[in-house]
């Protein structure tokens, strides 16, 4: 099985101001897939919908191979889901939430459950409604971990906590990925945190995938250059050039942003008589901001 | 989403039973209603249906059972083979018909018109069967034994109609009516009822107004009759009349207050159903003859007539008639295995729907 | 599995439980009570016997609160919750659901045992005249019966989306509206003889909610 | 050893890693035979990619620092005293690399740095 998650022209309409369509995920096993998107682009709800929470109004979706939602009971036996809103039964007490998803997965292991619940401190006797976030966080990712999924689809996991208990949950989530190469889908707003543990990138935005690759391509793969006495007209430059603005630093420098940068096209500015000052590497935040600027002039 | 649920659930939950009961209040109402409308109506119909028939309709005289029936001719056939059968059932009850007593009763069978689908049966007495459909055989002979029985009672002396009621229902199935008297018998408060329902056969003779009561404590007990007058009074508490004694009576238990209360209450005697009940054992007990004997003559007292019609003293007919009341007791209520079935299948019928319902949140 | 739904479902309703238990023990000791059995002055039996059945009355009522009760025990967590802990567990949706029903249905048990021991302590401690039978063991079937059916239906109620709910509770209020209007126009037409009163009787699926509930009776 | 490790830098991860690694076996901070931490831990430590860490020894491993045994961890290999010397001038010259091109950015020539530095360097004996 090539993909964890597989979906062919995904289509869904909710009322008549959202919709997603002809989305096409491809996401590799064993990879840590990031879900990049502006707030109301579609995250959430291509998650729901790949779980088979919500009816797709056409296309098909596969998960770890099988046919969602039909098969989505058995799916779920190798799938963990951390919901963006809590959903566990609030009247419980976490040792009670624990026994309830250990009854239900069978590949439940008390093992990572004990170790997980001490590192966590969590105390077994606190009711789920009482949690604070950052504990709610923990006993979620807790229970996704001990049920030794094949797949953790995780939205936004670690949004809101503050930044030990991100770390501490993050923490559990690489060791068992590391242990058991599980694939992660992982949708958040913290860019940083998903540059560290992602080695694929997805961007959607406003209900369609605009960017679907590896993370080392998608960061080398913009570059911002520093030009001075820069050609109006780029001409037939190697690269696409994607926006200009007037440098900050020396007079008459500017600054293009550009795709498909490879070193050898240093000529090109030799070529019209300009002079290259600098090539500065984009992290994952300006690549995502400044792809989500292109695509949106691209589509007007 | 749970509070309309909770009211929902509220408003079936309460409305129902009550719901049913005042439905069920309200059907009696209906039913006594038309029924009082008919009976008026009826009787205006009979008082001119002689005129009318002599006039309009050729009459044809047919002879059952020692009756004379008289009714249009158009329906004689009709008539005709139902008259068949009610002789023959007659004949099965009655053993031999008190003929004299019959020779001048004369049964007006007209068929009125009661709306669609209904078909009235007057007969003499402005007594009347409404069926609906066509008139059946059996419609009509039900009809003619209701009329021969109101004239058996007519003839049968004023002693008898108080007796055992002036539709004198010995045609009746006699296991309802020894199941309502067994009833009757179980529930009334008068000491010679619960007397008779404990083997005092005497009692039952006292019970049944065969015998005068002789027991010096009266027809209740100081409970029972403390309790009696409490059900009686309880609307009437502040009636001057009524009021000191009534109070005497139930709330300091003076039983001479109550006693004198009771007074002016009907004497505490069974139904006249109860009264059939011992005629039909009569009848059974004296063979062929028996009811020819009991309306040989109707001056006697009923005991006596009792006793001619069965050929044994009133204690061993009434020894006789309480076993079978004691054997007529109602089955215990049980939930019948059907409605076991049925309310375990609905549950499921339930779960299912629950089960099926869509996953689509 | 069952046992974990059942611990859950069985804590959210254990105090509307024993609150049921309770009064199910009560009602047929105060219905004997108040009808007069126990250490009775006298016999009006007919008057003890309309006492036993209005009392009787109870029975019902405790049934569909009861039903309710358990109907929403079982159902409010996942309401709350948008189903969505439910929906994303590796079972088929209806084998959850039957858990859910399962869960209450055994919790139906402790309060249809209260009703029979209640009938049974009340009936002992009754003087019975001769001629009347005590009927503990049938009142405490028909209402575990009763309850069963009350429950379920509510379960299913509650376990639909709020559309089939509102469809249902819609229903319910223009057939009584239309017997309303009907009536306020003279029309004599019973439309509830063909609409709900069938739901009472056999086979309809209250049969067991109405009718008379006599603990003693000929 | 690890700790300012920047996920926002454009020189990649695992080059970060292994760079640490090369300086600490340069300096003698790691002697020869010590092992590394798991991928594992490193990864769950760092809070990054697994690939990154195996990226980064396996980049170690071919220029010769360390050794991947099978199954059992990456051990520290023996470091001639001239490698370790190079690799000081490796970092050296990627240090320079890197204040250069700041410098250049904000237009101050290279010689005006060299001076600096040396200046520097005379306080510091001083």
């Amino acid at each position: 099985m090539s993909h964890a998650i597989e979906t062919t022209d995904l289509h869904y309409r909710a009322g008549k101001s959202f919709e997603i369509r002809d989305l096409g995920l491809r996401v590799p096993a064993g990879a840590i897939y990031g879900f990049l998107g502006p707030n109301g682009s579609g995250k959430t709800t291509t998650i729901r919908l790949l779980l088979g929470l919500l009816r797709p109004l056409g296309g098909t979706i596969a998960v770890l191979g099988h046919t969602m939602p039909r098969e989505q009971h058995t799916v779920f036996r190798r799938v963990a889901y951390v919901p963006e809103r809590p959903h566990l039964y609030a009247s419980l007490t976490v040792r009670d939430a624990m026994a309830l998803h250990a009854a239900f997965h069978p590949r439940w292991e008390s093992a990572i459950a004990q170790d997980l619940s001490r590192a966590f401190e969590l105390d077994a006797d606190a009711r789920v409604e009482r949690l604070s976030k950052g504990e709610m966080g923990k006993l979620l990712m807790l229970l996704a971990l001990a049920q030794r999924p094949d797949l953790l689809m995780l939205d936004e996991p670690t949004d809101g906590l503050d930044p030990v208990v991100r770390r501490d949950v993050l923490m559990a989530l690489i060791d068992y990925v590391s242990e058991t190469g599980a694939t992660v889908f992982i949708s958040s707003h913290l860019v940083h945190e998903l540059e560290r543990i992602c080695d694929w990138v997805g961007v959607m935005d406003r209900g369609r995938l605009v960017a679907e690759l590896p993370m080392h391509s998608f960061k080398n793969g913009i570059k911002r250059l520093r030009v001075r006495n820069a050609p109006v007209q780029p001409g037939d430059a190697p690269f696409q050039l994607l926006a200009r603005e007037v440098g900050d630093g020396l007079a008459g420098t500017e600054v293009w942003v550009v795709r498909g940068w490879l070193p050898t096209m240093h000529q090109y500015f030799e070529g019209v008589g300009a002079t290259l000052h600098e090539v500065v590497d984009l992290d994952l935040e300006e690549g995502f901001v400044e792809l989500l600027r292109t695509a949106r002039a691209a589509r007007r | 989403m749970c509070r309309v649920l909770l009211a929902l659930l509220l408003v079936t939950g309460i409305a129902g039973p009550l719901g049913g009961q005042a439905a069920e209040s309200r059907e009696a109402r209906l039913a006594r209603l038309r029924a009082r409308y008919a009976e008026l109506q009826a009787r205006a119909e009979r008082q001119d249906s002689l005129a009318a028939l002599r006039l309009l309709v050729r009459l044809d005289t047919l002879r059952a059972a020692g009756l004379t029936v008289l009714t249009d001719s158009a329906q004689a056939p009709v008539l005709g083979s139902a008259l068949a059968a009610f002789e023959q059932q007659a004949r099965a009850q009655l053993g031999a018909l008190p003929l004299d007593l019959l020779r001048d009763a004369r049964v007006i069978v007209r068929f009125g018109n009661a709306g669609p689908g209904w078909t009235r049966l007057i007969t003499e007495d402005a007594q009347f069967l409404q069926i609906r459909g066509a008139v059946r055989g059996d419609d009509l002979a039900r009809q003619l034994r209701h009329s021969l029985a109101v004239v058996l009672a007519a003839r049968g002396g004023t002693a008898l109609q108080q007796w055992a009621g002036a539709d004198l229902r010995i045609f009746a199935d006699p296991a309802i009516l020894l199941e309502a008297t067994y009833i009757e018998l179980t529930t009334s408060p008068a000491r010679p009822a619960r007397a008779c329902l404990g083997g005092d056969v005497p009692a039952c003779a006292v019970a049944l107004d065969l015998a005068p009561l002789t027991d010096p404590r009266g027809w209740y007990e100081p409970g029972s009759a403390r309790a009696v007058v409490q059900r009686a009074l309880r609307l009437q508490t502040n009636d001057p009349a009524v009021a000191p004694r009534y109070r005497a009576c139930v709330e300091d238990a003076d039983l001479t207050a109550c006693q004198s209360l009771l007074q002016s209450f009907p004497v505490p005697r069974l139904s006249t159903r109860a009264a059939v009940t011992v005629l039909q054992r009569a009848a059974a007990m004296g063979g062929n003859q028996a009811y020819e004997r009991f309306f040989a003559d109707s001056t006697p007292p009923i005991r006596a007539r009792l006793e001619r019609a069965a050929g044994v003293p009133l204690d061993s007919l009434l020894g006789e008639w309480r076993a079978a009341v004691m054997a007529a007791r109602p089955e215990p209520t049980r939930v019948p295995r059907r409605s076991q079935w049925t309310a375990v299948l609905w549950a499921a019928v339930f779960a299912v729907a629950a089960a099926g319902s869509t996953r689509w949140r | 599995m069952f046992a974990q739904i059942f611990r859950m479902q069985g804590r959210a309703s254990a105090l509307g439980v024993t609150l049921a238990a309770v009064a199910g023990f009560m009602v047929p000791i105060m219905a004997v009570q108040r009808a007069g059995f126990v250490n009775p002055s006298g016999w009006d039996i007919a008057e003890m016997l309309t006492m036993v059945e209005s009392a009787g009355s109870l029975f019902p009522l405790l049934a569909i609160v009861l039903g309710l009760l358990l109907a929403v025990a079982a159902w409010s967590p996942d309401h709350r919750g948008q189903h969505v802990y439910a929906l994303t567990l590796p079972i088929p949706r209806w084998h959850y659901v039957v858990l859910r029903f399962a869960a209450g249905t055994v919790l139906l048990i402790p309060v249809i045992a209260a009703v029979w021991v209640g009938g049974l302590v009340a009936t002992d401690a009754a003087t019975i005249p001769e001629g009347l039978r005590v009927y503990p063991g049938t009142i405490a079937l028909r209402f575990g019966l009763a309850a069963l059916v009350a429950y379920a239906a509510v379960f299913a109620l509650a376990a639909g989306t709020k559309r089939t709910a509102a469809i249902i509770f819609g229903t319910l209020v223009g057939i009584i509206l239309v017997q309303a209007l009907l009536e306020l126009a003279a029309i004599r037409v019973d439309v509830l003889r063909y609409t709900l009163l069938p739901l009472t009787d056999w086979p309809g699926p209250f049969e067991m909610l109405f009718g008379r509930w006599m603990l003693i009776n000929v | 050893m690890f700790d300012e490790i920047d996920a926002r830098s454009p020189i990649p991860l695992y080059d970060q890693i292994a760079a640490r690694i090369r300086l600490a076996v340069a300096a003698g901070d790691l002697e020869e035979g010590q092992a590394l931490p798991s991928v594992r831990q490193l990864a769950a430590r760092l809070r990054i990619n697994p690939a990154t860490v195996v990226q980064a020894y396996r980049a170690l491993a071919a220029e010769g620092f360390v050794e991947m045994r099978q199954g059992s961890g990456t051990y520290v290999r023996s470091v001639s005293p001239d490698r370790r010397q190079r690799a000081r001038e490796d970092q050296a010259q990627r240090l320079a690399r890197g204040v250069l091109a700041e410098a250049a950015r904000l237009g101050i020539a290279g010689e005006d740095v060299a001076r600096a530095v040396q200046r520097q360097l005379g306080t510091e004996r001083r």
